[in-house]
């Protein structure tokens, strides 16, 4: 277990993943939930128990699209999204850099993008 | 036999009715005016438990058509058990019914509680449909009581 | 074997462990044996019989014979589940019946024999796997599976679940695939056809009695269908009806204490099937209710006086077999 | 040849509009018997019964039919009217021509014949009818309660704060039960002694209870409102009254190493004990499996220290017998044996425990003094693994099918306490579910969770395997992460199921009272009379009827109290009158109507018969207790002989039913 780590992740995120009580509503709720090696109420659990490594190192924390249906449903106000946010920041932050800049974005911006992706961009950037 | 108006055969059918559910189930489709066939007859017992075979055979013997029995839900009895005895004692005797030919439709167990008259007037009305297509009851009857 | 009874009948009626004995006394014929009460070693020598003819079930008189002092009783399996079911309903006291298991092969069926066109029977003897019949014209040898009684031929048991002493070897239970055949038959009947069946047998009743009086279980005090207060007593059946009703509250009455000893068909004048209503009842406990030997030992609840919250509802009628 | 009297009610229009209700008096005039028979707008009005009691007097009428509502609206109005005018009040009967005719029929002339057939059918009835009278039975003013733990005593606190005087029986040297063994009580914390022992003071010092400690009852007669039961008090070798429990000859006892019951044989007590200090009575009891005195004649020392000779090596057991009006069972509860788990290793490590050990470790007044120490070595254990549901919610080959109800709680306080206690232990909970319904539970529960940091997972514990090291290793599975778990752990904690004591079964045969397949008494009817046995006169407090917690306990030990005083604060009690009755010419005394009897109303007699023939027979007879029969009527058609009957439903008014309707 690592608890420097949970620490962080939820002074980070403000979530409160103690609350969680397991009862998968965010993941019942989630739309990409078929991408994931991990899913939303999992996410929780694991920084719950402090399982860095597993977490930081699953392609899941970026299949989530930030849509914020988890916190908008979860009865117990644990907002899943901001958990995993906090955990790629985590993982971005071991990488050396955040990969996007407010600059890139007008540049990165195609006409294909869905607006979706941009607004969760920018979201991710407002970290 | 008893026919109607039209010609069509109306059947005689007994009920026995535990006084504290079923009668009350009966009751309360009464107070919401819940209509079901005149031709049934209720006749109020303590228990389900309290109906023996013989009653039973005593009607088909003096011409009824079909009998039909209510209780208590199972687990609901006001006695506790007596329902328990009621079920098996009347899956033993209506299976003896319709091995020795009796049309197994004759007979009829129903779970009404004093809260169900809806049920209990469906009930009857399914039951008395039921025997009325059925026609009369000639293989357990008493020819001396022939109508 | 009769002589090893007889023996130990003489010993426990001179060591004053009992005061009489039950067993077999032939009458007119020699396959006319019934139940017999012997009062001392004398009689015992004269009359008492045991052999292929005696099928009678002796339990049912223990409850006056055990009333008037302690007995002796010899039991063929059959008739020790009968006196094990007496005993449970305290029809009998224990302290008051001395029981001694005896083995049993299979009765003959006089009836079968007869239709082999064998007459004038003097005796039998068992010999293997066969019975030698004597008769006026000299001996016949019959295949025992030939013309064993038809309880016979299904037993359910070779055991005597109570008993003081065996004479002989203890038998074991038997498979029950065959005893419920008779009753299958019918159930694959349809509806129409049962009946038919049915009113063709009980038609012939005659209402002589005889299966209630010989019946181990029907042992009422006074029996409601002679008890003018209970509302359904009759004499003679007068309809078609009071055959039926009859016949189904006798065995609903027996439903749960019946041993299956099949002593009623074997009495009934009128060779009416009696034990398939019986046997009935027993398929279906041991079906819905799980195997139930009535007369197994005193303590197992009947199944028509105990439950269980799960029991099948009265409704599985409806859904089983053909209608 | 009777005379009966057929009154038609209009019920306003109710039965008016659909039944020609003229037509029905005047078609049930016609019928035999039947001297007077009229219609009337509201037959239950004043001058409606006057109606009836006039016709009762003037024609001196021998039944009396009433074609009107439902028999469960106005049966009670109409057999009154007819006792005041002379008749029997079970002379009459109804014929339900409203709930089952005119408010389900439109058609008038259906209606009108079906009221008919009613009608007749009510007659035939009425015809057969005999007079009865309910039995009445004096009540005595006095209460046992079978049990001294919590139930027990709310039970007597509350029958004898009514005035009623009230007897425990507890088969322990004291009072207190499970809860006097417990650390803290969920949710609120309080020190369960803090809020048991005035409890168990008041019994002792109001003077409507008598604690007849280390007692049990043996035998128990008769029925509601008369029951007299047998009461073993067992020595203690000590005399109750004169002993002060000033404790010496406990300090001075030899014998040291008695494995102590209370501490659930953690540590160890004296040959002559007080259980604990609290303890009520506080009296000492001499255990003659370890006293050298009782065994050998050897020692005497604690004779010669009482300073009021109260020791009696030779008292003996005395049986008390008593009447009372109304019994209690509260027996209480045992944790299961947990050594046949053998996953859980309880038999091979000391440092898997029992939760009821758990209290006892973390009890001031416990093995420990109420420090948190591994039972192998004394030291404190870092990581603790809590496992629920051990025994509970299995199959019945496994253990018991129902859930304890009180684990979930317990569990997260013993986690809670001690993370607060010890910050640096680590607590885990295995659970299959939480459940926590109660007022501030759950709130509980998430505070164990989320405040103190207790690991929650959902799955079950699959083995306990001791190490080298002294540490646990217990393997199990992370439902949630879907994987397969090892924790590494100083102390393991079972929550073992609860069942009912084993003296239940043996006292429920003493009382006639029924029970389930787990052995919890069971209930009158599971929602409406939750706190009686169907046997009258036996109610039922605690964990006895069911799996509960302290304050369901205490609210279901005052409702039976209610109950009980209910019973005691009648002078006679009145019966039901349609009761069994056997015929004891025709009965077989075959039992099968007593194995059907809910209420243990049928007895046997060994009776003597005279003979036609002159000769007397003894035979065995069923006897019905018509202040315990409740008039069911399963023993009827259990009957095959037919001797029993039912008074108001019998055979033959039935079958009179029957053939009326079928006519």
């Amino acid at each position: 277990m690592n608890n420097d780590w949970k620490d962080r992740i939820v002074r980070m995120s403000g979530a409160a993943v103690q609350k969680c009580m397991r009862c998968g509503k965010c993941s019942a709720t989630c739309p990409n939930y078929g991408e994931m090696e991990y899913h939303p109420h999992q996410f929780v659990y694991m920084v719950e128990r402090g399982d860095t490594e597993r977490l930081m190192a699953s392609p899941s924390i970026f299949e989530c699209l930030t849509c914020f249906a988890c916190v908008e449903r979860c009865p117990r106000g644990v907002e899943p999204a901001k958990v995993i946010e906090a955990v790629r920041l985590e993982v971005i932050r071991q990488k050396g850099a955040n990969h996007l800049k407010p600059d890139d974005l007008p540049a990165a911006a195609d006409e294909d993008l869905p607006g979706q992706a941009l607004v969760t961009a920018l979201r991710k950037f407002a970290k | 036999m008893q026919v109607n108006e039209t010609g069509a055969f109306v059947p005689t059918v007994v009920a026995f009715c535990c006084n504290w559910c079923s009668y009350a189930g009966a009751d309360l489709s009464g107070t919401n005016r819940l209509q079901y066939p005149s031709n049934i007859k209720i006749i109020r017992v303590p228990c389900s438990c309290r109906v023996n075979p013989m009653f039973i055979l005593r009607a088909f013997q003096r011409g009824a058509d079909g009998v039909i029995l209510c209780g208590c839900h199972p687990g609901d009895c006001h006695y506790t058990t007596g329902n328990y005895y009621t079920r098996r004692r009347m899956t033993l005797l209506f299976s003896m019914l319709d091995y020795l030919g009796i049309e197994r439709e004759r007979t009829r167990v129903e779970w009404v509680s004093a809260a169900e008259g809806q049920k209990f007037a469906e009930t009857m009305k399914s039951f008395a449909a039921e025997i009325a297509a059925l026609g009369p009851n000639r293989r357990l009857e008493d020819l001396r009581c022939r109508k | 074997m009769q002589e090893m009874m007889k023996k130990r009948a003489m010993e426990l009626l001179a060591d004053g462990t009992v005061t009489r004995v039950i067993g077999w006394r032939r009458g007119e014929f020699s396959y006319d044996i019934s139940p017999a009460v012997f009062e001392d070693a004398a009689q015992i020598e004269r009359d008492f019989v045991w052999d292929a003819f005696c099928g009678a079930n002796v339990s049912k008189y223990l409850i006056r014979e055990s009333a008037k002092g302690r007995v002796l009783a010899f039991l063929k399996p059959c008739d020790a589940f009968s006196m094990n079911q007496l005993l449970a309903e305290h029809r009998v006291k224990r302290e008051n019946v001395y029981l001694i298991g005896i083995p049993c092969a299979g009765k003959a069926d006089i009836d079968r024999i007869k239709a082999r066109g064998i007459d004038g029977v003097t005796g039998i003897e068992e010999d293997g796997e066969a019975f030698v019949v004597h008769t006026i014209y000299g001996d016949e040898r019959v295949g025992r599976a030939d013309v064993l009684a038809e309880r016979c031929l299904v037993c359910k048991s070779k055991r005597h679940p109570v008993y003081d002493e065996l004479l002989g070897e203890e038998g074991e239970d038997l498979p029950d695939d065959a005893r419920f055949a008779g009753v299958e038959k019918l159930e694959a009947m349809t509806a129409e056809e049962r009946f038919a069946f049915w009113r063709g047998e009980l038609s012939k009743c005659i209402r002589c009695n005889a299966c209630r009086n010989v019946c181990p279980a029907c042992t009422c005090e006074n029996c409601v269908f002679d008890n003018p207060d209970s509302g359904i007593s009759q004499k003679a059946a007068a309809d078609p009806f009071e055959e039926n009703m009859y016949h189904i509250i006798r065995a609903f009455h027996v439903a749960g204490r019946c041993t299956d000893c099949g002593e009623c068909s074997r009495v009934c004048p009128e060779h009416i099937p009696l034990h398939l209503l019986n046997r009935k009842f027993i398929k279906d406990i041991d079906e819905l209710y799980g195997t139930y030997r009535a007369g197994e030992d005193d303590e197992t609840k009947n199944p028509l006086t105990s439950f269980t919250e799960g029991d099948a509802e009265p409704a599985v009628v409806r859904k089983r077999g053909r209608a | 040849m009777q005379k009966l009297g057929v009154f038609v009610c209009h019920c306003g229009t109710n039965i008016a509009a659909t039944v020609d209700v003229k037509a029905v008096a005047e078609a049930l005039g016609r019928e035999p018997s039947v001297v007077v028979s009229t219609d009337y707008p509201y037959m239950c009005s004043e001058s409606g019964q006057n109606l009836i009691k006039d016709a009762i007097r003037e024609h001196s009428l021998d039944g009396v039919v009433i074609c009107s509502c439902s028999p469960r609206m106005h049966e009670n109005t109409f057999r009154k009217a007819a006792a005041q005018a002379g008749l029997n009040p079970y002379m009459v009967e109804i014929a339900n021509i409203r709930e089952q005719c005119s408010w389900i029929h439109k058609d008038r002339e259906e209606a009108t014949e079906k009221a008919i057939v009613l009608g007749r059918a009510a007659i035939a009835k009425v015809l057969l009818n005999t007079p009865l009278t309910a039995g009445e039975s004096p009540v005595t003013k006095r209460a046992l309660v079978i049990g001294g733990g919590i139930a027990g005593i709310q039970t007597a606190l509350d029958i004898a704060e009514a005035g009623f005087p009230v007897d425990i029986v507890e088969k322990e040297p004291t009072i207190g039960g499970k809860m006097a063994q417990l650390d803290k009580t969920f949710p609120t914390l309080d020190c369960a002694a803090c809020i048991l022992t005035p409890k168990m003071v008041d019994c002792a010092q109001n003077e409507n209870i008598r604690i007849l400690s280390f007692s049990e009852v043996e035998e128990v007669t008769g029925f509601v409102g008369n029951f007299t039961a047998k009461i073993r008090r067992k020595a203690r070798y000590v005399d109750e009254t004169k002993c002060t429990g000033c404790g010496l000859c406990t300090e001075k006892c030899p014998v040291k190493k008695v494995p102590n019951e209370f501490n659930l044989g953690m540590d160890n007590r004296r040959a002559v004990y007080i259980p604990f200090a609290q303890a009520v009575p506080k009296v000492a009891r001499i255990d003659p499996d370890w006293c050298n005195m009782l065994k050998n004649g050897k020692c005497g020392l604690c004779s010669k220290v009482c300073t009021v000779g109260a020791i009696d090596y030779k008292q003996t057991d005395t049986v008390l017998e008593e009447h009372y009006g109304a019994i209690v069972a509260a027996t209480g509860y045992e944790p299961i044996k947990v050594d046949r788990y053998g996953e859980y290793a309880y038999a091979q490590s000391k440092d898997v425990i029992t939760s009821l050990e758990f209290e006892r470790l973390t009890n001031a007044a416990g093995p420990t003094s109420g420090t948190l120490l591994r039972p192998s070595d004394g030291r404190h254990p870092h990581t603790i693994v809590f496992i629920q549901c051990v025994g509970s919610r299995c199959t019945p080959e496994m253990g018991k099918t129902y859930c304890s109800k009180i684990c979930c709680m317990y569990t997260a306080k013993h986690a809670m306490l001690t993370r607060e206690k010890y910050p640096d232990t680590d607590v885990y909970v295995f659970y299959i579910d939480v459940r926590t319904p109660g007022k501030n539970f759950d709130e509980f529960y998430r505070r164990a969770a989320e405040e103190y940091g207790v690991h929650y997972i959902k799955g079950a514990v699959g083995k306990v395997m001791p190490r080298a090291d002294g540490t646990l290793d217990v393997q199990a599975s992370d439902l949630i992460m879907n994987e397969q778990l090892h924790i590494n752990a100083d102390l393991v904690v079972l929550a073992a199921a609860i069942e009912p004591s084993k003296t239940a079964r043996r006292l429920a045969t003493m009382l006639t009272a029924s029970m389930d397949t787990n052995d919890f008494f069971t209930e009158a009817h599971p929602k409406l009379r939750p706190v009686e046995s169907p046997t009258a006169g036996i109610f039922l407090s605690g964990v006895c009827q069911g799996p509960k917690d302290i304050p369901e306990t205490v609210s279901q030990a005052s409702a039976c109290a209610a109950k009980v005083i209910g019973l005691l604060s009648k002078n006679k009690l009145t019966g039901n009158p349609c009761v069994a009755h056997s015929d004891e010419w025709m009965c077989n005394g075959c039992s099968n109507c007593a194995s059907v009897c809910p209420y243990g109303a049928i007895t046997y007699l060994d009776k003597d018969f005279r003979m036609p023939d002159r000769s007397t027979k003894t035979r065995r007879v069923a006897s019905v207790n018509p202040a315990v029969c409740q008039g069911c009527g399963a023993c009827t058609v259990a009957c095959p002989s037919g001797a029993m009957d039912l008074y108001g439903f019998s055979n033959s008014q039935i079958m009179a039913e029957v053939d009326a309707i079928c006519k």
